[in-house]
């Protein structure tokens, strides 16, 4: 079996944001403008979140990299009254955008609110229209939509391999996260293949979830900083 | 000519029912103006996208869900308390059951609505019907909003049902008299209609009593179940002071309070417009009103041991949203529902004086909005203090999620104005049964002294 | 009368159960003696030889059992017809099948209960005309009528209606 | 079903009408192309490009379906970036698809800035071009340009030298010539040298900006998580000397927020400590000493001074002492002082006093291909920007008639202290080549748009920061979207237009032209060439994304070559009254400016103060709070050059005394998703200019803050309310533990 | 609402007018394999169509004096780089956020004529079967064992 995951290295990442601006292109993502961002209506798929610790002068930031976590056991799942959302067998947290009626509902039982709501139909300035990516659909009005570890990479990566006879190998796939990351970051695979680099990175002992006591099982690691 | 129950004071009970009333009219206008600003602001938003209300990241629940909260607490006015009071056999439920019904049935359709004006995408909302389709998909049993659906849909079939069905006897009443005064109007078609042919033979009689005391039955545990999965809804997802076990009862108890709050206010209201002081006598309020003090008294103990086994756990997250709650953003929010749900009620009803008719309707109409704020307080207050503090977030609702408010408002005021003109709102059969029992009573209680006294004598 | 009907109004349920015992002993069959009221009246008040009874708790029984059941079946069986990938994860599990379950229960019992009231009372009757005098229904009188097939025994019943009221 | 059938059918209430909305699909349609292309239609082809949105150079791959350019992803070959984007660099879609996007060469008409312009056809504007050029004496013409480095700056250097006008005026960050200066002075090289932190233990930074945008983010992003991750055994320690905390400073293991001005002190009192310490080889004690002749300040001095506790700076210097591999790198905010100079020189010539010239994890000399040797005129000396600025406004040299400025807009960039804004009012022809209505190209009478790298043949060497010479090249990755070019084929067209004793100096067809033949001639010279005939080299080079040296080249700098100045204190504009020192910064939102068109990067929050759509100024608790401050206030800020109104962030980072505010906002037009947002923060920097350079000292501005309002300012992340406790969701470095950590945040 | 379900899958929508009378049957009569045209067909999501450059190349010789052939050769020489645009006669709309790809189909085996219909015998490309209805595609997806998760198709 396979169960997509991705190591997310604290101590690498530098906040920088390229992750972020990286899915917007890849995903379709809407920007929604700067009255209705005044209203907290952003997207972003990815984001880093920032905190302060301590008192100037010994103040720290830390960045946090958060994106959907495809928990294996996911609160978002079962409250869906339409099967919108679910676990495929790969281990995604699926998001099927043909079939959300918007009731929010899992946005709203999502711990790490990663959940984005399309809260008006996505506008996009002629000729901007040009660069959406043909493979992702471009969500309308009133459906709920997420990361999804860009799935249509992985279909495609599956899809070349099937041609090709062979097994999807590792580090064949990047998300558009991983992919731009400048401090290589983010690692993407499959953690249920041992040999797989993310598995090696979640076998190590900076391993740790986010707010690991929901026991939401996410897919996605953080390596904590430190020696 | 007059039968024995068949009192003089009926008269303002049938009134309403024919001719021009200025005062039903004028009510029927306004909150008619209220309806066309719910279905204005409702198409404005279908039209241009849920995006016009003011709900957003993360509060992506606003005024509609606790709207559809505070309705569906609205509705345990009538079903659930009548039923309760026919179960027990209370005699002073008479006059009350028929209005209080009324409330549940209007609420209850007012409720139903607002998970459907929150959806992002009404058009399809029969996604969450159970359709056998091509598609191969199937809704999500597992949702607690499927259980809201079925749960709402049982409760408000069974509640216009068990409306419906007292109301047969008295629509032949009223048709029995037209028949007579106006044969050919087009209201005595209506109740010729209504009636369903009813005879009120002996075995009529004795299947309608027996089917509505099945109904009180079986109504009860589904109100009881209809403000539990309401309060799912919340106590399924894992946020902050929502994924509580107190919240079925601390939700049910919560919407008797409302419920009997917002009977307060119609009964009192009905009481000074229709006249009917004979029905809904001081009797009548004061009972209530010590229901109300016990709910009053409820409520607080749960609002109290919900609050306090947050504080006594101190877990960060939900102490975000406590404190928001009893210091922070929502702490006016917070502090006007203590005083206008505990401190108020506490103060004014332990007292006879205090459950005079104006002062339940006074309580009750200060409940009806701590009862709104306290859905508020659950919805928005959680919502705006996710576990990540950093997606904290912001509420301020657009004059859609308002103008849909009033309106709800209007439509329940509309339907019932409407109601008022269809229907006698005191349940003259039961009234007249009540009347008969009392004189079979004491025409018992006269037989048995006179025996007595034979007895003594001979 | 012209529809072969008699029809008598009491103001005393005393009265009306004296008039009702005089065509039982009259011999007037049960079933073409009605007797209407606008509240319920004590049990007595019955034409003589007429039963009443109601199979109302045992309705409502099976059909919350019968809605129970249909409501389990949906969940448990229909959702697995329609076998949705969930990563292994139950479609449904035990305690929301349960949730539905006794929504069933509900919806069943009030369904066959509503159901059987109009059965029995034989509603909707909206093709029943109106008698003449029902408007004393309205004023909480009690009316009997007593159905006549022939001029005399017309004439026969019509004495021991007004010997009752006497 | 669609929503409009939805409210028809509501309003109806009629099942029946539903019918409609589904006999009829909605229509699509199968476009057959003329032409075969490479790919078939809907597959994906990925082409190398090379990104010009900053001087970096990345090497980038761009996939393109049905010829649109769809997404940007890095090339991993190649060495400035080895596959990482940043979001600048991603956001050139939005540049070459923008709504607003010059296609056309603009005339204006009407009034000159008042932004009315028509189209003319591109030879007419060329020919408009030749002609404006030979109205003019030769040296009242004035040239802005870009890529000093590069080839078309020095193409724009023949140019200047053919038609006999003086040299051009290169548009930069302008620390960077302080930087050069000092690491003349400090290190030997002409150019900036590469610091190999990826390689380092420890790395002591002094002011410089590595991990903002501006420099080259992505390289030394990389560079500093391998420093800390990529080895088995040591994790590299950054400490991040700067007053404002950067998004440098913010991943910095330590961060030391010195008074602003007094970096060099800092730098000069460690230096003493290592030599007091006596670990230092007597040789290169003795080269530091060329360098710094004087005592260093003590560390008590020093802790004065910088107001950093002198423990602190003791703990740093000895930490750099001890490391294996320490480094010391300088630059930014403390370059743009008045005393810059010295300030970047202390911090370089530590590197001297550790021995890590030439070293793993030290100090190397620049490389590059050496392609611009033929294309450059004798006398290579550029005109400070600094001169030409006081050539337009009359106080020097010749006036300037004919202004041309070449994909720059010192306009918007250029300190409001030098006058540039009021100016070029008075410049009689002003041509602009420019993609976008900047502040440049409003003031012109002829706009040349630009075509998007993406759309041209590109060649461009990175500067210094891979350490190995890096020459980008690519040929177009898709069909240009309007009449725009490369400036250098502008530049070509021009000049092949204008007189001989001009023309016959650029004899290259095209800019493609000229880079294919300068690889051809300095054939033996690539690296990786040998055997390989030019075309066959070329090509193999545009297959791959260009021609990369390798790091076996690397030479140590030669060390200090003269003494730096002594370390003034530095000066600031504006009396007391003025009561915040101004820090001026690139955020990763808009950059410079060139992102502020793009609605990915306006909708991108800053790391630190999560803004979005707009600018800020960042205030410390403590100071918002005497100034009766809140958080999203609007404020005005006001210094002796000019005011400006934006919004309040307060932040428990900003050092007491000090705010920042973002540069890049502010436009007058550039397009719909930058007009009138935000405002520009080089409207308050004075004319004041770093010591022993022509740099402007953009750090050294003093300003005044007033509250005007309050305001909706746009965030992402949540407000910081003061004395509240954050909640960092998972554990981190310092606390070594992966459970929940509460830390109490500053108290107001 | 059931009739809504019920109504959409009625009929088949006619044939779309095309700017070419473009004739499969001929095609195929003169033992031009699919693919030739239709060259994405096992690699690509889209089977794609040939550059008009393609069809040209066969028709400067032949049937060049066919009415059609002329007016196609008329836009291919004198269209100022314009390129023909078909109607699509097998539409999934685009609001049900399918992302169909040949290339997985065509390996499974399926035949093109399964969701086509035989094309090889039409003048005019028709459409035989509603490939928008859902239903239709899952059966094939059960039947022959392909993923019925939702996301293979929706994302």
């Amino acid at each position: 079996m396979t169960r997509w995951g991705m190591a997310i290295d604290t101590d690498r990442c530098t906040g920088c944001g390229a992750c972020a601006v990286a899915c917007h292109a890849e995903n379709n993502i809407q920007t929604v403008g700067e009255v209705e961002a005044a209203r907290g209506r952003a997207m972003h798929w990815m984001r880093i979140e920032r905190y302060y610790e301590g008192v100037f002068p010994d103040v720290k930031v830390r960045f946090q990299p958060v994106l959907c976590q495809q928990c294996g056991h996911a609160p978002c799942e079962p409250v869906c009254p339409v099967y919108a959302t679910y676990r495929t067998p790969e281990g995604l947290n699926a998001m099927v955008y043909a079939r959300c009626i918007g009731t929010r509902y899992c946005a709203n039982n999502c711990p790490y609110t990663t959940r984005y709501f399309n809260w008006f139909a996505p506008e996009f300035d002629a000729p901007l229209e040009r660069q959406l990516n043909p493979s992702v659909s471009v969500r309308p009005a009133g459906v709920m939509e997420k990361c999804t570890f860009c799935v249509q990479r992985i279909q495609d990566a599956q899809e070349v391999a099937a041609q090709e006879e062979r097994e999807v190998r590792d580090g064949e796939i990047k998300t558009a996260c991983s992919q731009s990351c400048p401090a290589q970051a983010i690692t993407f695979g499959d953690l249920d293949d041992p040999e797989s680099l993310v598995a090696l990175l979640a076998r190590t002992e900076r391993t740790t979830h986010l707010l690991e006591d929901l026991s939401t099982e996410p897919s996605v690691i953080y390596l904590r900083g430190g020696r | 000519m007059s039968g024995p129950a068949a009192s003089i004071h009926e008269e303002a009970l049938v009134r309403p029912l024919s001719g021009f009333r200025p005062k039903l009219f004028f009510g029927s206008l306004v909150t008619g103006l209220l309806v066309a600003v719910l279905f204005y602001s409702w198409g404005y938003q279908i039209v241009n996208d849920i995006g016009v209300a003011g709900i957003n990241r993360p509060v992506f629940w606003g005024f509609y869900i606790v709207n559809f909260v505070f309705w569906i607490g609205i509705s345990h006015a009538g079903t659930l308390i009548s039923a309760i009071l026919r179960v027990t056999q209370a005699e002073w439920r008479r006059p009350v059951t028929r209005c209080a019904e009324a409330i549940t049935t209007f609420a209850l359709m007012i409720g139903g609505l607002f998970p459907l004006i929150h959806l992002g995408r009404p058009w399809i909302f029969w996604y969450m019907i159970p359709l056998p389709n091509e598609r191969g998909i199937w809704p999500n049993f597992r949702s607690p909003l499927m259980w809201d659906v079925l749960a709402i849909t049982t409760y408000l079939m069974g509640s216009i049902l068990y409306l419906l069905l007292p109301m047969i006897p008295d629509f032949a009443i009223i048709r029995d008299k037209r028949l007579r005064e106006y044969p050919k109007g087009l209201k005595t078609l209506f109740f010729r209609v209504a009636a369903l042919g009813w005879r009120g033979t002996p075995q009529q009689w004795f299947s309608l009593e027996a089917g509505i005391k099945a109904m009180a039955v079986v109504i009860i545990p589904v109100a009881v179940s209809v403000h539990t999965i309401v309060s799912w809804d919340f106590a399924m997802a894992i946020q902050p002071m929502w994924h509580s076990t107190i919240f079925g009862p601390y939700f049910v108890v919560g919407a008797i309070y409302s419920g009997v709050a917002v009977l307060m206010v119609a009964m009192y209201l009905l009481r000074k417009g229709l006249g009917i002081h004979e029905y809904l006598s001081d009797k009548v309020f004061n009972n209530l009103g010590l229901m109300f003090l016990a709910f009053a008294m409820l409520w607080s103990y749960f609002t109290f041991a919900e609050h306090l086994t947050v504080w006594y756990g101190n877990e960060h997250a939900e102490r975000a949203v406590f404190d928001g709650r009893i210091t922070g953003e929502f702490s006016g929010f917070f502090w006007t529902m203590i005083i206008v749900n505990t401190v108020i009620p506490l103060l004014i009803l332990p007292w006879p004086k205090g459950r005079k008719p104006l002062g339940t309707a006074i309580v009750g109409l200060g409940v009806l909005v701590g009862m709104w704020i306290e859905r508020y307080l659950i919805v928005v207050g959680t919502l705006s203090t996710p576990r990540l503090e950093y997606t904290q977030g912001f509420y301020t609702p657009s004059w859609v999620e308002i103008g849909i408010l009033v309106g709800s408002v209007g439509l329940f005021g509309f339907l019932y104005f409407a109601f008022l003109q269809l229907a006698p709102i005191v349940s003259l059969w039961e009234v007249r049964e009540g009347e008969h029992l009392t004189h079979r009573a004491f025409a018992a209680e006269q037989a048995l002294r006179a025996g007595r006294e034979g007895a003594s004598h001979g | 009368m012209a529809d072969g009907r008699l029809h008598a109004v009491f103001a005393r349920a005393a009265d009306a159960r004296a008039a009702l015992q005089r065509l039982g002993q009259d011999g007037v069959a049960p079933e073409n003696v009605e007797v209407r009221s606008s509240v319920p009246l004590e049990h007595d008040v019955v034409p003589v030889g007429a039963t009443i009874k109601s199979r109302i708790p045992w309705t409502s029984l099976a059909g919350a059992t019968v809605g129970g059941t249909a409501f389990f079946l949906m969940v448990k069986l229909t959702s697995e017809a329609y076998p949705l990938p969930t990563g292994g994860q139950p479609i449904v599990g035990l305690p929301p099948a349960g949730v539905i379950t006794f929504e069933g229960v509900a919806i069943g019992a009030v369904l066959t209960t509503v159901a059987t009231v109009l059965f029995e009372c034989g509603l909707p009757g909206w093709l029943k005309k109106p008698g003449p005098l029902d408007h004393h229904i309205a004023l909480d009188h009690i009316l009997v009528s007593v159905k006549c097939d022939e001029g005399a025994s017309t004439a026969w019943t019509a004495h021991a209606v007004e010997t009752a009221r006497g | 079903m669609r929503r409009r059938d939805f409210v028809k059918a509501t309003s109806v209430a009629a099942g029946a009408t539903l019918l409609e909305g589904c006999g009829s699909p909605e229509e699509q349609f199968i476009v057959q192309r003329v032409r075969q292309t490479p790919e078939l239609p809907g597959e994906s082809g990925w082409r190398f490009s090379v990104c010009r949105q900053c001087a970096a150079g990345c090497g980038i791959v761009v996939r393109v379906v049905d010829g649109d350019a769809k997404k940007i992803e890095g090339n991993q070959a190649h060495p400035v970036n080895k596959g990482g984007v940043c979001a600048l660099g991603h956001s050139l879609l939005q540049e070459l698809y923008n709504p607003d996007r010059i296609l056309q060469a603009q005339r204006s008409s009407g009034n000159r800035g008042s932004g009315a312009f028509e189209a003319v056809a591109w030879d007419d504007a060329i020919a408009q071009v030749v002609s404006a050029i030979g109205a003019v004496p030769a040296d009242r013409i004035a040239i802005v340009a870009s890529d000093r480095s590069g080839l078309t700056g020095a193409l724009w250097r023949r140019f200047a030298a053919a038609l006999g006008a003086p040299a051009p005026a290169f548009l930069e960050a302008p620390e960077l010539e302080v930087e050069r200066r000092a690491a003349q002075l400090a290190l030997g090289t002409t150019d900036l040298p590469y610091f190999d932190i990826a390689n380092a233990d420890c790395v002591l930074s002094i002011g410089a900006p590595i991990l903002d945008p501006g420099r080259s983010q992505v390289h030394f992003t990389r560079a500093f998580a391998d420093m800390r991750r990529a080895r088995p055994t040591r994790r590299g320690r950054f400490i991040q000397a700067e007053a404002r905390m950067s998004l440098t400073a913010a991943n910095a293991d330590v961060w030391l927020p010195v008074r602003p001005g007094t970096e060099g002190v800092l730098a000069r009192a460690i230096a003493g400590h290592i030599l007091a310490s006596g670990s230092v080889p007597a040789d290169a004690a003795r080269r530091y000493r060329v360098l710094f002749p004087g005592d260093a300040p003590s560390t008590a001095d020093a802790a004065t001074q910088c107001d950093v506790p002198e423990e602190r700076i003791v703990a740093v210097a000895e930490e750099l002492r001890t490391a294996e591999r320490g480094l010391v790198i300088g630059g930014g905010s403390a370059a743009a002082h008045s005393n810059g100079l010295a300030n970047v020189a202390a911090a370089l010539g530590l590197n001297v006093l550790l021995g890590n010239l030439g070293r793993v994890g030290g100090v190397f000399a620049p490389a590059s291909l050496g392609l611009t040797r033929t294309v450059e005129p004798s006398n290579p000396a550029d005109s400070p920007i600094a001169e030409l600025a006081a050539r337009l406004r009359g106080e020097s040299g010749e006036p300037v008639e004919l202004l041309i400025v070449a994909d720059a807009d010192p306009v918007h960039a250029l300190p409001a202290g030098w006058g540039i804004r009021e100016a070029i009012g008075r410049v009689q022809t002003v041509i602009v080549l420019s993609s976008f209505r900047d502040d440049t190209a409003l003031q012109a009478n002829l706009i040349l748009p630009l075509a998007t790298e993406l759309e041209r043949f590109e060649a461009y060497e990175s500067p210094t920061s891979a350490g190995v010479a890096a020459l980008g090249l690519a040929e177009a990755v898709v069909e240009p979207m309007g009449d725009g070019q490369h400036p250098a084929d502008i530049l070509l067209a021009v000049a092949r237009a204008l007189p001989e004793s001009v023309a016959s100096r650029f004899t290259w067809a095209s800019y493609e032209a000229l880079v294919r033949a300068r690889v051809g001639e300095d054939l033996a010279r690539m690296p990786g060439s040998a055997g390989a005939t030019a075309s066959a080299y070329l090509s193999a080079a545009i297959d791959r994304g260009g021609i990369f040296g390798d790091a076996a080249a690397m030479s140590a700098p030669s060390g200090p070559t003269g003494a730096a100045p002594e370390l003034p204190g530095a000066l600031s504009e504006g009396g007391p009254e003025y009561a915040f020192g101004l820090l001026p910064f690139a955020s990763v939102k808009n950059g410079d400016g060139r992102g502020a068109n793009r609605p990915w990067l306006q909708e991108h929050p800053d790391p630190l103060s999560t803004v979005m759509w707009g600018s800020w100024v960042e205030l410390s608790p403590a100071d918002a709070a005497e100034l009766g401050i809140h958080d999203g206030d609007r404020v005005r800020v006001e210094s002796q050059t000019g005011s400006v109104e934006t919004h309040a962030v307060i932040d428990p980072a900003v050092r007491p005394g000090v705010v920042s505010m973002p540069l890049g906002h502010g436009y007058a037009d550039n397009g719909r998703y930058a007009q009138g947002r935000g405002a520009n923060v080089m409207a308050l920097v004075g004319a004041g200019r770093v010591d022993g350079t022509t740099a402007s000292a953009w750090a050294a501005t003093r300003v005044r803050i007033t509250r005007v309002g309050e305001g909706t300012m746009v965030r992402f992340g949540r407000r910081y309310e003061g004395g509240e406790p954050e909640l960092i969701p998972v554990g981190w470095a310092p606390q070594q533990t992966s459970q929940l950590v509460q830390i109490r945040g500053a108290r107001v | 609402m059931a009739l809504v379900m019920v109504g959409c899958s009625d009929e088949l929508p006619p044939p779309p007018p095309q700017p070419i009378a473009f004739s499969h049957s001929v095609h195929i009569e003169n033992e031009i394999e699919c693919t030739r045209c239709h060259e994405g067909v096992e690699t690509q999501a889209q089977a794609g169509l040939p550059a008009m450059a393609a069809c040209a190349s066969c028709h400067r010789r032949q049937a060049a004096d066919h009415p059609e052939v002329v007016k196609f050769m008329e836009q291919y020489a004198n269209g100022n780089g314009e390129p023909m645009v078909w109607r699509k006669v097998h539409v999934i709309p685009t609001s049900a956020m399918v992302h169909f790809k040949h290339s997985p189909h065509v390996r499974a085996g399926v035949d093109c004529a399964t969701c086509h219909g035989d094309v090889g015998s039409m003048t005019v490309a028709q459409q035989v079967v509603d490939v928008a209805n859902m239903g239709w595609c899952l059966d094939c997806h059960r039947e022959q064992d392909a993923s019925i998760d939702c996301m293979t198709c929706h994302h």
